[in-house]
């Protein structure tokens, strides 16, 4: 399997979203709040993903924009939820860096009473496998 | 150790086919040329809801290995609710025999429709590979009807 | 007891029944026998106490075919039978003048015996009407008490309550004595290995002489002819043997009345190699409370059975391989 | 014992090239009952057929077993042949050793071996088998349609005009259906009422049509040919005789407060009420939820003012019985409820309306009397945004997983017919695709394009945002431009996904008719019979079966009217002789059979009988052989075996089994 299936295989599997399911409708974008931020929008997610370009969604600043409002999870027709691609997409470059940051096991440990509420879901959000 | 080629463990298995679904579906992977082993042996009955539990007993007694029964989809039985009896019917059967100590994939249920010959074809190819890995039955078997 | 008897008398008398169905003594001080009672002084023999297990509600299906009503004394959980029996039309409703019997819970002779008691000659504290929680009982050796609640029969210990769920009067107070789960010893076999299961039911079922008194004794049981003696399957009861063959009558017949069976415990009582006939039966009734909700069969006369009924979205018979 | 010919069939090579036939005919020999077995070329020929024939004659055959394809290929065949040679048909067994032996072995001892196997099963069976006779039933010339719309009303029409005798049951008031509620049509812009009104007159006029409105289908019972319909006429308190249809009593009426069910509870109506001025029959029905009368007591002022003499509060519903020899359903559709949407803020904006809706407001007689304005404050419109697929093609558990088919189309309708009439309102489309195969369909939908200058935008819309100053934000994509857009609307307009009408499913499990998970009607196969039932007797018509537009229905619409009167043409038909009998010595008459019967097959009666010299009476199943289908549910649930199926009997298959297993 060449690299590049590899990692397209990697984010459907962490992401659990067939992009093939999508119909291409655009009602993703047409409500995500970054839109205007991203430089990749979040329907072209699921076609880099389908396409295998993973590479190139990685390096976009999209990737960053995202703020996991799952408005697009939440609207999307098809149950394909970019929101959730580009979740998948972010874990991958946290990986690539050679470690997980977080692993399940060790988050009581390190639970700090003070850390906010909101801080800790989406950390579990974004690190969770 | 000896040499002989020790013979291929050959299954019975009995199967026990709707006329209007599951039937239609194994002529489907025959006419499709969807291979599965010999050991199957189709019997049909007019709907899944024909299959009497003891019809399942009896084939075990007389030596089957397997039973498989495969019926409409829920929902599209030809007589409309046929397979949603066979379904409890079969569902507290299959329990019974896990219950008294008989391995859980000597049975099963698949639900076939007409034009699911390649369904039918993985099946039955499962289900022999299944039996073989469970061997032969000796738990429901009645010794006095081997030949 | 004495009361029964009154009012049987009374119904005798001025011809609203025109016979009593109840026990009578047996030759033991421990197994009284159902008995017809066709006149007042007939009655003199009629008992009432802790042994009168047996569930008369299968005696009806014969009674309901005599000239007038018979008075038929049914304990509480006996009346789910009756209900049962009146949902498959096999007994006549209006040829039946139900009174309902108190209970305190019914005594198993194999109980007491397996307390180390022989020799019994009379037992004390089985009346209907004792208050004692003890059982007094005169053997050749002396004296022995044992606690009547140890003597129970096991179906007493998940009594399905006192209430009688059909009844023309009620004579007497009854009691719950319910004090476990009817599903322990269940759920205990699901959860051993299929080695281990295979070897209990191996083991138990090898006892079976095919006497066919679970079959004759159950209410549930009330084909005019029995598969088992018929050709229609070619499955006419053969000889006893250490083979498949007791397996798939006990399967059969627990699948038979799979949703009629009132769980009243008749099987095990009287089968006379002392195999668990209810672990069949409550297997069923677990599977089906589990699969497709709650369901008591004989708590009325109206409700579908599980097994002539579905939903859209019944489990799959997989679920048995899932569930592991 | 039977004298059984076993004839085996080489299909040229299909069979031979893998299963030794020779061999298969030699080894069936062996078996009980077997007097006589050949091989041959094609077996289905009319020279095979020949074989068999002489060899019943010759060998005084009472049993036939042919190893051959599937029985569901040349059951019949062989069965016919049989009949010819003066055997009973039901005595010949097929065993399948072509689709289930020779085309998915490739070796030919072990396809051999399964061969002779099959073959022993069905020599078996044959063994147990009895000869059979199909049953004849009648066929009543009378139809019932199910549903009153232009899909109902074309069926009866035809069938009507066939000469056969047609009743129509219609839940509502009137006829009509949603064609009814519909300004213009696509493609050619005609209006709806104009060209429906002449068909509803012509079936309310058609001597042979009988309309029953307000009327549910309570009860169905009997099978093709012969089926018995309860039909509730319920409650109009209006006398359909006397009543002249004279419109009093609705404009006198007190209660005007009822949300009107024609104009989709834009407007409001009397509680004596005719659903539209066209209704047919054109006499009101009394809501007795909003009437005074019933509510109080007090009032009564239709009867006062009606000078027929026509209210009569005291109508109590009527239940009708009549039988009929096919029933066609033709129940519709409605559109999806939006509670599950949120995000289009049709619950919280009275400007964001469904298609259906604007169809009223367009319409001259609807609720704006055809004025296009904003229901919340009655202003003129002057950006409108339509939204596509609102509802269909949705994979997740808020909308339908299928293309409504028909919204494409409309909504460029309704655009083009603002823009025509409008000209200074701006028509926004967000569509996904837009589908439109049919004749003139891509024709229309671009001249609504280019002539008519409406705005498409590929991409769906996000959301509908009401704003303080009474617009409407819109948040779409445009996927062509890779743009969000931000559009300030005055009117949003949803293309509201369609589904069949909900009560369909009850009437489904009444007639035993299938239906998918959609709750639409399934058709005996997708493909080759597409406008009947599996049940056999019953037909569908228009959007019951699938989504479609007006032509595809009435086209439907026909084709069902043709296959019923098929149907109805004949005097008799022959039964499925494969039907349950009960042994009236086993039988102890519990019950649990006919609780599982599908087709209410079974009664019980109470007979007299002689169980080896014990006469008594006793309460006995009885099947009922025109109605059972032969599947077999109570043979299993029946606990003592008193019943079985004949030509599958717990003997035949337990034989087979045994067979097999030996």
């Amino acid at each position: 399997m060449s690299k590049e299936k590899k990692q397209a295989e990697l984010i459907k599997e962490i992401s659990g979203v067939n992009p093939l399911k999508c119909m291409k409708c655009g009602k993703c974008s047409a409500t995500c709040p970054a839109y205007n931020e991203m430089d990749i929008k979040p329907h072209q997610f699921v076609s880099y993903v389908a396409n295998e370009d993973i590479e190139t969604l990685v390096q976009s600043k999209s990737l960053w924009k995202c703020l996991s409002c799952f408005a697009c999870v939440e609207r999307c027709p098809r149950d394909v939820k970019p929101g959730k691609l580009i979740d998948a997409a972010r874990q991958i470059v946290v990986r690539q860096k050679g470690q997980n940051y977080l692993k399940a096991d060790e988050i009581p440990e390190l639970l700090d009473p003070e850390l906010p509420q909101q801080l800790l879901v989406s950390a579990f959000r974004r690190y969770r496998r | 150790m000896s040499i002989e080629a020790k013979e291929e463990f050959r299954p019975k298995i009995v199967a026990f086919c709707c006329n209007w679904c599951s039937y239609a579906g194994a002529d489907l992977a025959g006419s499709s040329r969807l291979g599965y082993p010999a050991d199957v042996k189709i019997i049909r009955v007019p709907c899944s809801c024909r299959v009497n539990p003891m019809f399942i007993l009896r084939a075990f007694e007389k030596g089957a290995d397997g039973v498989i029964m495969c019926g409409c989809h829920p929902g599209d039985c030809h007589y409309s609710t046929g397979n949603y009896y066979a379904r409890r019917r079969m569902t507290l059967l299959f329990s019974m025999l896990d219950y008294i100590g008989v391995e859980n994939g000597r049975t099963r249920v698949e639900w076939v429709s007409a034009a699911e010959g390649v369904k039918f074809s993985t099946t039955m190819n499962e289900f022999v590979e299944k039996i073989r890995s469970l061997g032969k039955n000796v738990r429901l078997e009645d010794l006095r009807c081997r030949k | 007891m004495q009361e029964v008897i009154n009012r049987a008398k009374e119904l005798l008398a001025d011809g609203t029944v025109a016979r009593v169905l109840g026990w009578k003594a047996g030759d033991l001080p421990y197994n009284p026998e159902p008995a017809y009672f066709e006149s007042v002084e007939s009655l003199e023999d009629f008992v009432y106490n802790g042994f009168c297990g047996a569930n008369l509600s299968k005696y009806m299906i014969e009674a309901s075919k005599l000239e007038g009503k018979t008075m038929v004394c049914l304990k509480p959980c006996d009346t789910y039978s009756f209900n049962q029996l009146i949902k498959e039309h096999r007994v006549d409703r209006d040829k039946a003048y139900i009174v309902g019997v108190g209970c305190k819970g019914k005594l198993d002779i194999e109980k007491i015996r397996k307390q180390g008691v022989k020799g019994i000659e009379s037992i004390k504290g089985a009346e209907i009407t004792d208050e004692a929680d003890n059982l007094t009982i005169q053997t050749l050796y002396g004296e022995k008490t044992c606690s009547y609640a140890d003597a129970m029969l096991e179906r007493c210990h998940v009594c399905k309550g006192k209430e009688h769920k059909i009844y023309d009067e009620i004579i007497g107070e009854s009691k719950d004595t319910k004090d476990a789960d009817r599903f322990t010893e269940v759920a205990r076999i699901e959860a051993m290995s299929p080695e281990e299961k295979f070897a209990f039911f191996q083991k138990e079922l090898s006892k079976c002489i095919r006497c066919n008194a679970c079959r004759n004794v159950c209410p549930a049981c009330s084909c005019r002819k029995c598969v088992f003696d018929s050709n229609k399957f070619d499955s006419a009861q053969k000889a006893n043997v250490d083979s498949f063959e007791e397996k798939m009558f006990h399967i059969i017949r627990a699948f038979h009345v799979a949703g009629r069976c009132t769980d009243c415990g008749e099987c095990s009582r009287v089968c006379p190699q002392g195999i668990p006939l209810h672990l069949f039966n409550r297997k069923f009734i677990k599977d089906i409370n589990e699969f497709y909700g709650d369901f008591q069969a004989g708590e009325d006369t109206e409700a579908r059975g599980p097994l002539t009924d579905f939903t859209f979205d019944d489990v799959e018979p997989g679920i048995v391989g899932e569930r592991g | 014992m039977q004298r059984i010919g076993v004839f085996v069939c080489h299909c040229g090579s299909n069979i031979a090239a893998t299963v030794d036939v020779k061999k298969v005919a030699e080894m069936t020999l062996l078996e009980p009952g077997v007097v006589h077995a050949e091989d041959y070329q094609y077996m289905c020929s009319e020279a095979g057929q020949e074989k068999i024939i002489a060899a019943i004659k010759e060998k005084n055959l009472t049993g036939v077993v042919v190893c051959s394809c599937s029985p569901r290929m040349h059951e019949t065949t062989f069965r016919k042949a049989a009949e010819k040679a003066g055997l009973n048909p039901y005595m010949v067994e097929i065993a399948n050793i072509r689709e289930h032996c020779s085309w998915i072995h490739k070796d030919m001892e072990e396809a051999t071996e399964k061969a002779v196997i099959l073959a022993r099963a069905a020599i078996a069976k044959v063994n147990l088998n009895a000869p059979l006779k199909p049953g004849e039933s009648r066929v009543t010339k009378r139809a019932l349609i199910i549903g009153g719309g232009i899909a109902g009303i074309q069926t009866a029409l035809d069938i009507a005009d066939a000469g056969y005798e047609v009743d129509i049951v219609e839940k509502e008031p009137s006829i009509g259906g949603r064609m009814s509620q519909l300004d213009k049509t696509f493609p050619t812009l005609d209006c709806s009422a104009c060209i429906l009104t002449p068909k509803m007159v012509e079936a309310s006029a058609h001597e042979k049509i009988h309309i029953h409105t307000y009327s549910e289908v309570e009860k169905v019972s009997g099978f093709v040919g012969d089926f018995t319909v309860d039909i509730r006429k319920k409650a109009r308190y209006v006398d359909m005789d006397k009543c002249t249809g004279c419109g009093v009593c609705q404009e006198k009426c007190p209660s005007k407060k009822a949300a009107s069910e024609f104009n989709r509870g834009l407007n409001t109506r009397s509680a004596i009420y005719t659903p539209f001025a066209q209704a047919i029959p054109n006499v009101p029905v009394i809501d007795t939820e909003n009437c005074i009368k019933f509510k109080t007591g007090k009032c009564g002022v239709c009867s006062k003012v009606c000078q027929a003499g026509a209210i009569d509060y005291t109508q109590k519903d009527e239940i009708i019985t009549e039988k009929y020899g096919a029933i066609v359903v033709a129940t519709g559709f409605d559109t999806i409820k939006l509670d599950n949407y949120d995000e289009y803020a049709y619950n919280q904006s009275k400007d964001v309306i469904t298609s259906l809706e604007l169809e009223r407001i367009m319409n001259a007689a609807g609720p704006t009397k055809g004025h296009l304005e904003r229901l919340s404050d009655g202003k003129a419109p002057k950006e409108m945004v339509f939204v596509q697929c609102v509802g269909s093609r949705c994979s997740d558990d808020r909308g339908k997983p299928y293309c409504s088919k028909i919204c494409c189309m409309y909504t460029a309708k309704h655009a083009m017919l603002i823009r025509d009439k409008y000209p200074d309102v701006n028509v926004t489309v967000f569509y996904i695709d837009v589908r439109t195969p049919g004749k003139n369909f891509d024709e229309f939908y671009r001249r609504a394009v280019e002539q008519y200058g409406v705005n498409y935008i590929k991409g769906q819309v996000g959301k509908v945002i009401p704003q303080p100053n009474g617009k409407l934000l819109v948040q779409g994509s445009d996927l062509l431009d890779n743009k969000q857009i931000l559009k300030e609307a005055d009117m949003v307009v949803l293309a509201t996904a369609i589904e069949p009408n909900p009560g369909v499913r009850k009437i489904a499990t009444m007639l035993t008719a299938s239906i998918d998970t959609n709750n639409f009607l399934t058709e005996a196969h997708a493909k080759l019979r597409p406008v009947e039932s599996p049940t056999a007797g019953i037909f569908l018509s228009g959007v019951c079966q699938g989504p479609k537009d007006i032509p595809e229905t009435v086209a439907q619409a026909g084709a069902a009217a043709v296959k019923a009167i098929g149907l109805l043409a004949k005097d008799k038909l022959m039964t499925n002789p494969c039907t349950a009998q009960s042994d009236e010595l086993l039988c102890n008459g519990c019950s649990t059979c006919a609780n599982v019967c599908p087709y209410g097959a079974i009664t019980y009666e109470e007979r007299q009988v002689n169980d080896h010299g014990i006469r008594e009476t006793r309460r006995l199943a009885v099947v009922n052989s025109a109605l059972c289908q032969g599947c077999g549910a109570c043979t299993v649930a029946c606990p003592s075996g008193a019943m079985d199926l004949q030509g599958f009997s717990n003997r035949q298959i337990l034989a087979e089994v045994d067979a097999i297993c030996q």
